[in-house]
C-alpha cells in the first residue's frame, strides 16, 4: 500500500497539522511516511499545502504531483489539485468555502461542510479535525483513534486539555460522509 | 481599486480628505494584519507623491518582511543582499548623485547582518535617508531574536527570554550613530496611533527635504510591531510595543540640523 | 463647536480586519463586519453616523483601506486635526 | 533498539548533533533551516551546551573557526545565501586543518532566490567555493534519517581528518518529516584528543598555533601538499554511495539528496514497463565515487543525471564516465521539483536517441 | 597607434578602466592588486570618476551592486580571500544581471595563504563559488597588455549580456611590469543604453525593479531558464583560446594566464630537444573551449595540463578531452611557480609513459 | 640571546631591574624600526609574565602588520580572518571560559572590515579583552588610508588628504562602544615615551584582571605610529602622532568599573 | 640626591637602529653606531657612564634591546621611575 | 638576443628599481621586456628581488629560475642565486656585504665595490646605480644613456634634480669594472 496524500489551503487553516496528524498516525500503525510542507512567501493568509505519503515500503519520493487524494480547504487550491487527483482517486474538499465546485468525472468528489459543524462547535481551529475526520472515514489510511493519539504527541503538554474538543471534531467529521463509501 | 467599497451612503458637498497615495501601488500588501511595515509604506509614499519626487527617488528594498517593498511603491527600486542596502544606496546615491535615495531596512537588516555597512554609511555622511523599521525580532524568517530585543523577551532563539549576559542588551543604533558627524538628522517615531503617524510622516519630509542639502545620512528609525511573531492581535502588539519597546527606544528627534544648516 | 460630518469608504477586500481603524477612531463609527472578505477577514464597518472626518482611521490603517471625505464648510474648516495633514503636505524646511 | 521519532530533518540534523556532544553551536537564522537554531536554542542550555545567534553568517563561520580551534565539537548551518558569506572562514578552517561541521539546507538561487528546495550549491560545496586549493567532505542525505545519520558520520570523518564536513541537504530535507531512529553514539568518540588545540600553552608543552599563513611559498606549498595527500586518502578510504537495482540495469540514474529519491520513484515507474533502470546515489560528493561509476557506466546503454539545479553533478558524473557511455542531464532550477514522470518521460526520449544511433551496449558488444 | 607604455598589470587594468570609461570604483585594499585601488585614487578625481575606498570587499561588492543597477559601469578589484567575501554579492549580481567587471589578483591559499602569485581560484571563478545557477564571464590575461585588453572585453561582454565579467589574473601578472598600448576605446560603447536601471522612475516608463528574489519557485525557475539560455549563447559565441605551435603538435600544453607563459617557454625547450609540443591557451576559462581542444585532443599523443594549484581547469579540460587522450598535470601550489625546466621533465616522463603503453595517436592509427 | 651585546663594562651588585620579557620568544620581530607593535606586544608579554598566565591565555592574531604576533608571543594563539578576531575570540571563550582571552587588532582590521564583529562583541560583553592598535594607516598592505586616518592625512588611498565629506571622519570606536552595557573597562593609552609604555602595562594589566570577573569586555586602545607608512623617521613619527592622532584620539580612561564592579 | 649609577646592555643584532632610545634617555647617555649591525642598521651606543638605570631607553624600544641594570644600595633605593615598573609588577585590582 | 637577469638584496637597496631601469631602458631601445619583483614579508628590511628579462622576440615566461646575470647585494642571496646561474653565465655582487666569495668556477664572476663609491659620492641610495653601471659595462643589454633616460620616465618631476647624482654613479660603475670584459 502507498497512499499519497495532498492537503492544501489557506495558512492557519491547520491544513499542515492535519498532514501531521495523518502522518503521525501512521507512525503509530508502523507505516512508512512522509510529511512535506510547502510554504508560500506569508507569514500569514499565504496559501500552505503539505504532501502526506503513508506506506507499508520506505517511500521514494517524498514529493509527488499526482495524488491518491486531495483535501482543499479554498478555491485557489482547488484550482490547483483538482488535475492532480489520480483517476479513480478522492477529492474533498470544505463546502462553504468553495464556489465553483470541482467537475471531474473520473474521480471520487465529497464536499464535507466542515466549516459548519466547526461553528457548531464554536471554534474554529478544529475545522481541520473535522476534515480530517472525514477523511479518515472515507479513506480508511490511518484509524481515527491513532489521530487523536497523534495529537498527544504532537501537542504540548499544556495542550493536552483541547484535545477532547478534538476528537468531538474528528468524530464529527466522519458523521458528515456516513453516506459516503470508503473507497 | 476595484473592490466594492462604499459602505456608507455618498453625500454631496463632501471635500476628499484622505486617500490613499497614488505611488502605492494598487496590490494587497502580503503584510500581516496590522502591520506596521504597511502603514510606513503608505507614508512614504505620501511623502514622495506629495514632495512631487516619484521619478526622482530610488529605493532600496532590504531582506526582511518588506523585502517586496518594490511590488507596492510606484518608484525605481533595488532589492538588496540581507544587510547591504545602505552599501548599495551607496552605490547608487554616488553615482547618482542629484537623485533621492533610500534604503528601507528591518533591525535584523540594519542592526545585526549590516552593522558595519549601517556605521560606515552613517560616518561617510552618505547623503541618503535610512528608514529602520525596528520590531524587535526577526519578522520574516519567523519570529528569531533581533539585537534590538528588548531584555527577557522571548522569541524563537530565546525561548527563555532574552538574556543580557550571555545575548546582549537592547542595540540603540541611532543613538550609536548620532555622534558622528556624518549623520545629519536622526529622529525616532511610531506609527501606532494617528499622532504617531503625523509626526512620522512629517520626520519622512523633513529627512528627504534635507536630503537635497547634501549634508549627510538622515535616519528616521521607526519602532514598530509585529503582531505574528510577537503572537499578539495587532492592537494588543501596539500595547506591548508601548509598555516594551519605548523605555529602550524613546520616540523623539535624537539629532537635528541647526539652523545655520539648513541652507 | 458644532460636530463637523465626516464620511468614510472602506475598501472591504484591501481590509485585512486588524481592528487598529476600530480602536483609534475618537467616535466609535467603527467595527468589525460578522462577515469574512474573500481573503477570509472580518472587515471593518461603519456603525452609525458620527464620523467627523477627522482621518484618524484613514491614517493608522495599515493597508490604506479606508477614503475620508469631510463636509465642505467654507472658511470655517479646517479642523485642527485636518489641518496637520495639509501641513505636512505643505511642509517646507525652516528658511527655503 | 532505540525509539522511533517523527520529525523534521532540521530537528533531527540538530538533535544528532546534541546526541554526538556538539560543544558549541554558533549560527544566524535563514529559512529554511532556521529550525536547527531554534531547536539548539531550545535544548542545548538544558543539555549543557554552547548556543550562540551570531550577528551574522560571516561571524558564525569565524566563531566556528575559534572554538574549533579551541578543541571543541563545533557546528554552524545556513543556507545558500549565507553560505556564500562563510566562503572565506570556510577556506581558513581547511588551511588550519580544524575540524566541524556545516550544514548547508539549499534553497533556490541564485541571489535571494525563492526559499524552496534545490541543489544548486553543489559546485559551491564541492569544488571549493572559498579561494584555494582546499575540500570539505561533504555528505548528501537523502532521508530525513541521513540528517542525522551523517551529523554522526560527519563529526567523525571532520576529527579523523581534521578537516570542516559539510552535509549538503535542501529545504524539503530540512522541513520535511519522517521517521527517525538515533543510534547510540560513543561517547569515546565526542572528545578525541586535540593536542593541536589553543587551550592555553599547558606548561609541559610547546605553545599551539593555528594559523593559515605561510609567507614563504615553499611552505605555503609543503601545507597544501600535506593537505592534497589528506584529500588523497579521503578520497580512497572514505567514499560513500548507495545503488540500486544497478545489478541488471541498462540505464542508469545518477542523483543525489532529494533528487535520487525522485530518481527512485522513477526507477519503479520505469520497471513497471519493462525498463531495466538502477540508481547509483553519492552518498559522499566529495569524495566522489568516480571509480564504481565508471564501472557501472561500462554496464549501462545509458546514464540520466537528475539534479535541483541547472547541471552541476553532472560534471562529475562525466569525469567518472569518460565517454564510456552517453551521459544525459534533467534538471529544475530554482525551487522547482521535477516530477518522477517527467523524469521518465526525459529518461525514454534519451534512450530512444541512444537505441536508434545503436549505443546500446548490446549492440556494441 | 597609441603610445607604448611600461606598466604593473595592476596599473594596466585600472588605467584600461578609465579609458574604457569606468564611471565608479569600489575597493577595498588586499595584496597584490592594491596598486588598483591607488592607482584610481590618484585619476579618478582628476579624470572624473568617483572612487571610493569601502569599509570591506562586502561592501565593495554591494556598492557595485547598487552602483551597477543605477547604470553606471562599475569594477571591484581585490585578491583570493576578498574575493570570497564577494561570492554572496555576486551570485545576486548575477541573478539580477547586471552587467560590472570584478577581477581577482589572485595569490596563494587557501586561507590567509601567501601573498604570492596563484591560480588556486579556478574553480570558484569558473564554477560559481557563490550559491545557485549562475555564471560569470571569466577572462584569463597571460600578459600586461591583456590586463588591459580585457578590460575592454569585459566591459563589452558584461553589457552585451548584462552579467558580471571577471579577470583572472594572478600577483604576478599584478605587480609584473611589461610594455603595453592602449587602444581606443569608442566611447559610444560607454554608455549604452539602459533601459532597465534604476535612474528614478522617468514619467514615461514602467517603474524599473532590480531583484533577485522570486518567491514563486515557477518565476525563480522562468529566470533561470533565462539565465542557462544567455549561457548557452554566450558558450557558443564568446569562446576564445590562443594556440601555439599546435598545427604539428604530437604534445599538447594546456594552461590559462601565467602557467601559460611557463608553458610556452617549455615549448622552446621541448622543440630544442625535437619534441612537437603546442600551447593550447583558453582566454576565456568560463566559457570554456571544450570543442576546440576536443579537436586538438585527437591529434595529440598526450596532454599536460599545467597550473599554479593543486590541479583545477584539468578538470575542465578532461570534460573537453572525454578520453580520447591520455591528460595529465603538473602544478605547483600555494604561491610557488613551476620553472619551464620542470615542466619539460614532468612532460618527457608522461610521455615516456605514454608511448611505451603504445598510447601514441601515431601507433593507434 | 646569542649576539655579542655587551657595550658598557659589567658591574658588580647591579640589580636587573628590565630584562625582555621570558614569554617574548627570542627572535627577531618582522615589524619596521620604531613600531609600536613591538612595544606593545613586549609589554604584553611583560603583562603575562608578572600575571603568570602564560599557560592560561590565548591570543588571537589579526590580519595586518601583526599577523605574525605568534611568532613572537609564547602562547597559544590563533590567527584570525581579516576583521573577524573578536568573532574567533567568542568562539573560544564561549567554549573555554575560564581561559584568559584576547585579540590583538589593527585599526584597519577592528575599524574597517571588522565593524560588526566589533560592536556585537562590546555589545554581547564577551568577557574578552581587545588591544586595539590604532595607527590611523593600513601598515600591512602599505599605507592605505583607515577609517581613523586623520583628516586630510595622506596615504596611498587618499593621495589628495582625507576628505571628511567623501570619506568620513576618523572613527571613534572606543567612544563608540562605551556606552554599550557589554562593555566593562574601556581606556586609550600610547607607547611614544616611557611613560606611555608604564601607563599602557597598567591598563593592560587591569584589563587581563578584570577579565577574572567576567563582566564584560575590556578595550585597551593604544594609538601608536606607523613610521614605514607615514614616511617618517620613528622619532618624527612618534611627533607626528602626538600633534595629528591626539586631538581625534584623546588619552586616557574612557569607561572604568565603579568600585563595587570591582568584586 | 646623589645620581644613582646604571648600566645598561644593548643587543646590538636585535637593534634596528630606530632611535628612539637615544630621544628618550634623559641623561643623554645613548648615541647611534657609525657602524652598521648585519642587518644594516646603525645600532644604539652607551657613549657614557652618565646612565642612571632609570629603564626609560628599554622601556620605550621595541624590540626589546635593551636591559638594565642598576646599582644595588640597600634601603634608600628605590628611585621613584624605578619603583613605578615594580608597581606595575606588583599591581592588583583595589579591594581584591 | 634573450638576457634574463635577476638583482637580488635587501629590501631598500634599491634591487627593484635597478631591475626597473634595466626594463626600461630596454622599453626605449624597443626590446620586448619584462620585470618580476617578488617581495618578502617585512615592509623595511625584508629581502626583495626582480627578475628582468630583456629580448627581441615576445617574453614567453617572466618567471625563470636560471639566469644569464645574477647581480646580488647581500649574503643571503648570493648563496640563494649563485647555483641559478647558466654556465657560462655572470655573477656580479657587491664587494663589502658579501663575507663568503662565489666559488663557481664555470661562471664570470665579478665583485664591485659599490658600497664605497656610494660613500665617495655620499649617498647610499645610489647604490644600485653603481652596480647598474657595472653591470652594464660588462653586460651590453642596453646603453648606459638609456638608463638615465629611463630615469627621467620613472622618477616624478620633482626628484628629476638627482639625475645628474645618478648618472655620476652610473659612470662611476662603468669605470670600476674597466678591467673586465664585456661577456
Ligand atoms: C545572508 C542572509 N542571511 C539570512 C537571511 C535570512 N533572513 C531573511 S530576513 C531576515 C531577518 C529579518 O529581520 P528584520 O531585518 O528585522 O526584518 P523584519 O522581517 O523584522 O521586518 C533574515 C535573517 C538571508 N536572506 N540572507
Ligand atoms: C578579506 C581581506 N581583505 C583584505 C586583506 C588585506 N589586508 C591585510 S592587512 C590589511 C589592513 C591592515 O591594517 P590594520 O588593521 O590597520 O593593521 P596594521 O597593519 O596597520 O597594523 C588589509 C586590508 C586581507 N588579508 N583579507
Ligand atoms: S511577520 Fe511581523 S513584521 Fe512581518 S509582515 Fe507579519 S507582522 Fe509584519
Ligand atoms: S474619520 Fe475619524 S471619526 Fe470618521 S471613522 Fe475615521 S476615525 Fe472615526
Ligand atoms: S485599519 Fe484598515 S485593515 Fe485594519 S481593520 Fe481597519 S480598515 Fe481594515
Ligand atoms: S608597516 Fe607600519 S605598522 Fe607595519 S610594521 Fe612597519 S611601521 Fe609597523
Ligand atoms: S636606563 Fe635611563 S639613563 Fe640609562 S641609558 Fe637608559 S634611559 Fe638613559
Ligand atoms: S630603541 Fe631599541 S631598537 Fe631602537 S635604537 Fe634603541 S636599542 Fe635600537
Ligand atoms: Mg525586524
Ligand atoms: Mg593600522
Amino acid at each position: 500500500m502507498t497512499e499519497e496524500t495532498i492537503i492544501a489551503g489557506f495558512g492557519g487553516q491547520g491544513v499542515l497539522s492535519m498532514g501531521m496528524l495523518l502522518a503521525y498516525g501512521g507512525v503509530i500503525e508502523e507505516q512508512e511516511v512522509s510529511w512535506m510542507p510547502s510554504y508560500g512567501p506569508e507569514m500569514r493568509g499565504g496559501t500552505a499545502n503539505c504532501i502526506v505519503i503513508n506506506g507499508d515500503e520506505p517511500i521514494s519520493s517524498p514529493i509527488v504531483s499526482k495524488f491518491d487524494s486531495v483535501v482543499v480547504f479554498n478555491q485557489p487550491s482547488l484550482e490547483k489539485f483538482e488535475p492532480a487527483v489520480k483517476p479513480g482517486g478522492l477529492l474533498m474538499y470544505e463546502e462553504e468555502v468553495i464556489n465553483t465546485p470541482p467537475t471531474r468525472t473520473d474521480i471520487t468528489i465529497i464536499a464535507v461542510p466542515a466549516a459548519q459543524a466547526a461553528v457548531e462547535l464554536k471554534n474554529q481551529k478544529v475545522l481541520n479535525l473535522v476534515m480530517l475526520g472525514a477523511f479518515l472515514a472515507i479513506k480508511t489510511i490511518i484509524k481515527p483513534e491513532n489521530a487523536i493519539k497523534a495529537l498527544y504527541s504532537v501537542l504540548p503538554e499544556r495542550h493536552h486539555k483541547l484535545i477532547p474538543l478534538n476528537e468531538k471534531a474528528l468524530n464529527m467529521g466522519i458523521e458528515l460522509v456516513k453516506d459516503h463509501q470508503p473507497v | 481599486m476595484t473592490d466594492e467599497c462604499t459602505i456608507t451612503e455618498g453625500m454631496s458637498a463632501m471635500d476628499l480628505v484622505y486617500d490613499r497615495p497614488e505611488s502605492l501601488l494598487d496590490v494587497r500588501m502580503h503584510y500581516c494584519p496590522g502591520c506596521g511595515h504597511s502603514t510606513v509604506h503608505k507614508l512614504l509614499m505620501e511623502v514622495v507623491d506629495e514632495m512631487e519626487i516619484n521619478s526622482e527617488i530610488i529605493g532600496v528594498a532590504p531582506v526582511g518582511c518588506s523585502v517586496l517593498a518594490y511590488e507596492y511603491m510606484n518608484i525605481d527600486m533595488h532589492q538588496a543582499a540581507h544587510g547591504r542596502a545602505t552599501a548599495l544606496a551607496t552605490g547608487i546615491k554616488r553615482v547618482l548623485p542629484d537623485k533621492y535615495v533610500f534604503t528601507y531596512q528591518g533591525d535584523g537588516d540594519l542592526a545585526a547582518i549590516g552593522t558595519a555597512e549601517t556605521i560606515h554609511s552613517a560616518n561617510r555622511g552618505e547623503n541618503f535617508l535610512i528608514i529602520f523599521i525596528n520590531n524587535g525580532i526577526y519578522g520574516m524568517t519567523g519570529g528569531q531574536m533581533a539585537p534590538t530585543t528588548p531584555e527577557g523577551g522571548k522569541t524563537a532563539t530565546s525561548p527563555y527570554g532574552r538574556d543580557i549576559g550571555d545575548m546582549g542588551a537592547p542595540i540603540d543604533i541611532a543613538a550609536m550613530i548620532a555622534p558622528l558627524p556624518g549623520t545629519f538628522y536622526i529622529t525616532r517615531q511610531t506609527v501606532h496611533n494617528a499622532k504617531g503617524v503625523r509626526k512620522t510622516k512629517k520626520a519622512l519630509t523633513n529627512a528627504l527635504k534635507y536630503q537635497q542639502l547634501n549634508k549627510g545620512l538622515c535616519f528616521v528609525e521607526i519602532v514598530t510591531n509585529c503582531p505574528s511573531n510577537w503572537k499578539l492581535t495587532p492592537y494588543e502588539a501596539n500595547q506591548w510595543m508601548v509598555d516594551n519597546m519605548f523605555d529602550n527606544y524613546p520616540l523623539g528627534d535624537i539629532k537635528v540640523p541647526a539652523k545655520e544648516d539648513l541652507s | 463647536m458644532p460636530k463637523v460630518k465626516g464620511e468614510i469608504k472602506i475598501a472591504i477586500e484591501t481590509c485585512k480586519g486588524c481592528e487598529l481603524c476600530v480602536h483609534e477612531c475618537p467616535q466609535e463609527t467603527l467595527a468589525m463586519s460578522e462577515e469574512l472578505n474573500q481573503r477570509g477577514y472580518h472587515f471593518a464597518v461603519v456603525q452609525d453616523e458620527s464620523c467627523t472626518g477627522c482621518t484618524n482611521c484613514a491614517l493608522i490603517c495599515p493597508d490604506g483601506a479606508i477614503t475620508v471625505y469631510r463636509e465642505h464648510r467654507g472658511k470655517k474648516t479646517p479642523v485642527a486635526k485636518i489641518s496637520d495633514v495639509k501641513e505636512n503636505i505643505t511642509f517646507t524646511i525652516d528658511g527655503r | 533498539m532505540s525509539e522511533i521519532l517523527f520529525m523534521k530533518g532540521n530537528e533531527a540534523l540538530a538533535e544528532a548533533a546534541i546526541r554526538a556532544g556538539l560543544d558549541a553551536y554558533f549560527g544566524y537564522p535563514i529559512t529554511p533551516q532556521s529550525e536547527i537554531l531554534e531547536y539548539l536554542a531550545v535544548q542545548m542550555p538544558k543539555r549543557g551546551g554552547v548556543v550562540l545567534q551570531a550577528e551574522s553568517e560571516v561571524a558564525s563561520i569565524n566563531m566556528i573557526y575559534g572554538a574549533a580551534g579551541a578543541g571543541a565539537r563545533v557546528m554552524t548551518t545556513t543556507s545558500s545565501p549565507g553560505m556564500s558569506l562563510m566562503q572565506e572562514g570556510i577556506s581558513y578552517i581547511a588551511s588550519a586543518q580544524l575540524p566541524c561541521l556545516l550544514a548547508n539546507v539549499v534553497r533556490g538561487g541564485p541571489g535571494l532566490g525563492t526559499i524552496q528546495p534545490s541543489q544548486g550549491d553543489y559546485f559551491q560545496a564541492t569544488k571549493g567555493g572559498g579561494h584555494g586549493d582546499y575540500h570539505m567532505i561533504v555528505l548528501a542525505p537523502s532521508t530525513v534519517q541521513e540528517m542525522a545519520d551523517f551529523v554522526y558520520l560527519g563529526f567523525d570523518l571532520a576529527d579523523k581528518y581534521r578537516t570542516p564536513a559539510m552535509i549538503l541537504a535542501d529545504g524539503a530535507l530540512g522541513q520535511g518529516m519522517e521517521k527517525v531512529v538515533f543510534p547510540e553514539y560513543d561517547p569515546a568518540k565526542m572528545k578525541q584528543p586535540k593536542p593541536w588545540a589553543t587551550t592555553g600553552k599547558a606548561n609541559d608543552r610547546e605553545r599551539n598555533v593555528i594559523t593559515s599563513l605561510w609567507l614563504q611559498p615553499e611552505k605555503m606549498e609543503e601545507l597544501n601538499q600535506l593537505l592534497q595527500d589528506k584529500y588523497r586518502t579521503i578520497s580512497e578510504q572514505e567514499v560513500l554511495w548507495e545503488e540500486y537495482q544497478t545489478e541488471d540495469a541498462e540505464v542508469l540514474f545518477t542523483a543525489f539528496g532529494l533528487a535520487a529519491r525522485i530518481a527512485r520513484k522513477t526507477i519503479q515507474l520505469a520497471r513497471e514497463q519493462g525498463i531495466k533502470a538502477g540508481l547509483f546515489r553519492p552518498k559522499t560528493v566529495w569524495p566522489f565515487p568516480y571509480k564504481r561509476l565508471n564501472e557501472l557506466a561500462r554496464q549501462v546503454d545509458m546514464i540520466l543525471d537528475v539534479e535541483l539545479n541547472a547541471g552541476q553533478m553532472v560534471e562529475d558524473v562525466r569525469l567518472g564516465v569518460e565517454g564510456v557511455t552517453p551521459v544525459f542531464f534533467h534538471g529544475r532550477m530554482g525551487g522547482m521539483i521535477p516530477t518522477p514522470e517527467e523524469v521518465l518521460e526525459k529518461m525514454e526520449a534519451n534512450l530512444q536517441t541512444v537505441r536508434s544511433n545503436g549505443q546500446s551496449k548490446e549492440v556494441a558488444k
